[in-house]
């Protein structure tokens, strides 16, 4: 329980897509002591609409610069102000919190499946494997072109993700879990899976992992009030991941937002 | 000269009128990265029940304007887990501990009254009566005096503690119910819990909870708050602890003018985890501001 | 295909579902130089009493979060001067009129109800139920369900008019209230009237408002209020009008979902004047993009 | 009632005296039909915090440029979030609204006292006498010098205002209604009175005009709700100005902002 409330400066808050922005704090609490996977919960007006606080995975985490970089997609009245907050202005961050991806899973080819706003959160961790010697494939998904977010940066990593769109506007025509599923029919076997986005597609990258035997961490999202354990709003059904101990609440900002994939219980969740 | 923030409330000596409330502020010991917890009037910690309880299926909350719905279900560790791994560690923090719980049935709230009771660290109870009685078909002990009563009686004699009564804002009249706690031997009162409240997912056509219906908090609720412990200081005897709404030491003022003696801070812990502190800190800047010595000199002074 | 927003409220035939509540739309006429009113589905004047009223003496209105308090005290011209000066032009417009009229005894309720039967231009009547009953010590007639039962007997037998009944939120059950309306002759129910709430400034030491207490209203009681009409509906057989801090069409949408078969939209027309056929816009949208034909098919379609 | 609820666009926003802005603000509906007494209601968010609009008096009419200026002062979070805003971007405005001064009071020696935020209205005000052939004396009263608004405005139109401040840091230390009394005891005896300030001063005001049987117009504010008379929120109690008729209350939006002296009773007001 390793994380600060405090004042940081926006360095940049730019469109990256449409109705995508990327934003960089100033906060060196949070780069000081984030790990790939964390979320920082920010507030977006100092006054009462919205009342609460809005929770958003780190996208890179620059101990040099003393910032961090988020990217979120305005979908409602709490982005939106966000997105008008001009460059320099402070803005206050809690954070970072939640527990991380585990960047030591089996092996050193693990597999990236991310969908939407699921994909910032999964560059931190691309690079934070890098770091640990491992060559991870990354396979990133949207409804159209127009959101297939990060790419530049993960070819800067060296790292040429796979692409799907529904509409099939760029890369495969269907879903991220169509080509996780035909790679492993060829036989391309990754050491362990990681995944973030929709909650169908979150669900079914674990379904697809689980009924091969391989190791899946799963990030989940969930309407949260505190972000950091007292409000117990965030649960989602677990069960412990050797699957031994009785079901139970287990909360997305404390517990998770990472979860191994045999945890969740997906009917009750 | 610093100005005087103590309250008395029925013996019970706080350095400030500020505490946090039940099931926004955990077992205290979450906010120990934030602040030092000691330097509040008293913290109150999340419901307990006899055993744990696992409490609802999720989506537990959503937003409302200037408020929040919850339908946590009152999930907590139970009484013997918080007495064997919370107590010792907040027994060490120097805020007085108030324990909140809750039963199904008048036994349960005895039986947990009893085994709080003594108990070293522990300053006062909190019984929350917004709970369902079970035996009553499910309506909650705090909408209908007589039951409520019934039950503060029986809870009066099973501790020695400093007994504090939670009310619940859904009745027609609060005076009613002030008046019968406080006769059946409340020491204090605290009000108000969450008002019920509903949203709805218009594209999905489903409730945001999946309890359908879930409990509201926040800003939105405060003027129910003020107007409800207006009318119960004016009913009864007892100290009133005001909660509802608050995010500012002007908001915490409204409740004392209005006639508690001290207040909860509750979602305000979620939108900035030092609000309590910060509004222990504000009740300081206005005292001295505005010249008052003494902050028990405000409580109940509306004019008109 | 433009959607069918029609709906039929016990005989009462609507072109779409949204009406102004009353107290915020004065006489309607008001609105005319922002639109034209016979596009809503029906206008509610402001409460009417046998004899003009002069009402409370300022400060009468506070902001409150997402919210605010009114103690206007029910000010207005009277019956006979609304029937003399505003009804002629009112007449004009292509919207059915609903009159809300209040007493302070039975007697007046009952002559205010004979002297509007038979007013021609007048659709239906609504009963506001929230005052003080003179007779029973200024209890409110809403807020006791025997009080309330008679009170809509006698009405009922004084028009031949549909008469709406406005219920008060201030209470422990709103089905039991409900129930009891429905009974008593009730064609539709409307509901919520504002909640009870106060407001302090901490310097003046005062209520914001004269009156000590005014009446909450806006977004921040929305969820309270569409809780109310959920499960209201769920226990009467008559049509509700659902109201409180609606502001959008998904809003007004909350409330047809858990069973209001209309709406009506208060203080949204301060905020902004064109907020109701804003809102009648607003749900042809939704309806058209989401592929509905019929508004009436959302009524009660709550999942879950 | 001719007024309208439409876009209107900053033109400018700029800070003129510590907590103090004039916002310029193009709406062709407010300038084309506002006369100087008048106000108008803006929202300050499109949000929901604060919930309603708020109201200001007209400090320049522009019809040329369809344009009207007013000046507020940062007392809360609707005025902050004015400050806030940026030029060129849209704001809802609502008006011209109430009833505005009468510029044919009797003769032609007005006198128009001024205090604090009530300073602006009285410009237009002044510009509308001097265009009918009148010479108004203007006093213009504050806590301190700084509070002292519009100086420039009114000499550049050939008025020197006369000064009063609280503290003394400009002009006579004390307040306006003191030079106003010395004027009248030394027979400067002007033909009308005019006022705009904060209450107590206003009160005071029409009791010298009165007691001397000076006709006085004086401009209220009231807490307000819709601006445009249908929430009854806003109302003071007044008489009909010839004291017959019973006492009752008056909205402030409505049958004001400006009163004759005479109709306000100021006890129960
Ligand atoms: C751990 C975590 C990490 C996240 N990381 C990112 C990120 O990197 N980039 C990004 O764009 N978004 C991210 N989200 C989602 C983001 O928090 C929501 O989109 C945001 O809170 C919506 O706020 P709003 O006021 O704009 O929308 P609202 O008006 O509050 O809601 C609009 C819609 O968004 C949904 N929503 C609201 N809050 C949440 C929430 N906490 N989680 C999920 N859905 C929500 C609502 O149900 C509604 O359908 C993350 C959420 C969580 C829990
Ligand atoms: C007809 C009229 C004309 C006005 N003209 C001007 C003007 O030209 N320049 C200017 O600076 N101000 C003017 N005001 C006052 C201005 O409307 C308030 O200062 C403003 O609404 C405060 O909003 P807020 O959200 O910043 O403050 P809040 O947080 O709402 O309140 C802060 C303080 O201001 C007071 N206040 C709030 N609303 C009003 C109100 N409607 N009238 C008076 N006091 C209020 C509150 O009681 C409180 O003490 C005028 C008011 C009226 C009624
Ligand atoms: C998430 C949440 C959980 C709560 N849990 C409890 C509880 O366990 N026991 C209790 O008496 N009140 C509980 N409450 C009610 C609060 O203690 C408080 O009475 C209410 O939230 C109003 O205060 P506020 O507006 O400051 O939040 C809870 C409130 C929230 C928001
Ligand atoms: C200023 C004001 C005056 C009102 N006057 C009346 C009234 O005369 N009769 C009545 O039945 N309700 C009256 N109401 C209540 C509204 O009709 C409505 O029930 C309430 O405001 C909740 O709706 P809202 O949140 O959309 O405003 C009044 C409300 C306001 C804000
Ligand atoms: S968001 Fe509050 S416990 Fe997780
Ligand atoms: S502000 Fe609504 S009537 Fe004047």
């Amino acid at each position: 329980m390793d994380y600060t409330q405090g004042r940081g400066r926006i360095l940049a808050n730019v469109e990256v897509a449409p109705d995508h922005y990327r934003m960089e704090i100033e906060a060196p609490f949070v780069p000081e002591r984030a790990l790939p996977g964390q979320f920082v919960m920010v507030k977006v007006t100092d006054g009462l609409a919205p009342v609460l606080r809005r929770p958003f995975g780190i996208y890179t985490i620059n101990e040099a610069r003393g910032s961090f970089e988020m990217i979120y997609r305005v979908v409602g009245e709490g982005t939106r102000l966000l997105s008008e907050m001009a460059d320099g202005v402070d803005i206050d961050v809690l954070g970072p919190l939640g527990n991380g991806f585990n960047l030591d899973l089996a092996g050193d080819q693990p597999l990236i499946v991310a969908g939407g706003v699921g994909v910032p959160p999964l560059f931190s961790l691309a690079q934070g494997l890098i770091g640990k010697g491992k060559k991870p494939v990354v396979i990133i998904g949207g409804r159209t072109a127009d959101d297939l977010l990060s790419l530049d940066a993960f070819r800067a990593i060296g790292i040429e993700p796979l692409l799907a769109t529904e509409d099939g506007s760029s890369g495969y025509k269907g879903y991220v879990t169509a080509i996780m599923e035909e790679r492993l029919d060829d036989g391309k076997i990754p050491s362990a899976v990681y995944s973030c986005g929709p909650k169908l597609m979150l669900r079914r990258v674990g379904e697809i992992a689980m009924s091969r035997g391989i190791p899946c961490e799963l990030s989940l999202e969930a309407i949260m009030a505190c972000g950091f354990g007292v409000c117990l709003g965030c649960v989602v059904k677990t069960c412990s991941s050797d699957g031994s101990s009785e079901h139970d609440f287990s909360r997305v900002c404390c517990e998770g937002p990472v979860f191994d994939a045999k945890e969740i219980i997906w009917d009750e969740a | 000269m610093r100005p005087d923030l103590s309250v008395n409330l029925a013996g019970l000596e706080l350095k400030n009128p500020v505490m946090t409330a039940s099931g926004t502020f955990g077992y205290g010991l979450e906010f120990d990265p934030f602040f030092d917890i000691g330097q509040l009037g008293a913290i109150v910690v999340k419901g307990l029940s006899l055993k744990p309880k696992a409490g609802n299926p999720p989506p537990r909350i959503v937003e409302t304007p200037a408020g929040m719905l919850n339908a946590i279900g009152l999930q907590n560790v139970g009484v013997d887990v918080f007495l064997n791994e919370k107590m010792p560690e907040l027994r060490e923090k120097k805020a007085p501990v108030i324990v909140n719980f809750f039963g199904n049935t008048e036994e349960e709230y005895v039986a947990l009254a009893e085994k709080l009771d003594g108990v070293d660290g522990i300053a006062a109870l909190e019984a929350n009566i917004s709970c369902p009685n079970v035996k009553a078909g499910g309506i909650a002990f705090g909408t209908d005096a007589s039951v409520a009563s019934t039950l503060i009686g029986k809870i009066r004699k099973s501790t020695s503690l400093p007994l504090i009564v939670k009310l619940s804002p859904n009745v027609t009249d609060i005076k009613v119910m002030a008046r019968a706690v406080e006769e059946a031997g409340a020491d204090i009162l605290s009000m108000i819990n969450t008002l019920t409240g509903m949203s709805i997912d218009v594209r999905t056509r489903r409730s945001n909870l999946a309890n359908m219906t879930g409990g509201l908090s926040g800003p939105a609720i405060r003027p129910v708050a003020v107007r409800m412990v207006w009318e119960a200081a004016k009913s009864v005897n007892i100290p009133i602890i005001g909660i509802g709404g608050i995010v500012s030491a002007e908001d915490a003022l409204e409740f004392i003018l209005a006639g508690a003696s001290a207040v909860q801070i509750g979602t305000a812990s979620f939108i900035s985890p030092t609000a309590a502190i910060d509004i222990v800190k504000g009740l300081e800047r206005f005292l001295a501001d505005e010249g008052i010595s003494r902050l028990s000199d405000m409580i109940g002074a509306l004019e008109g």
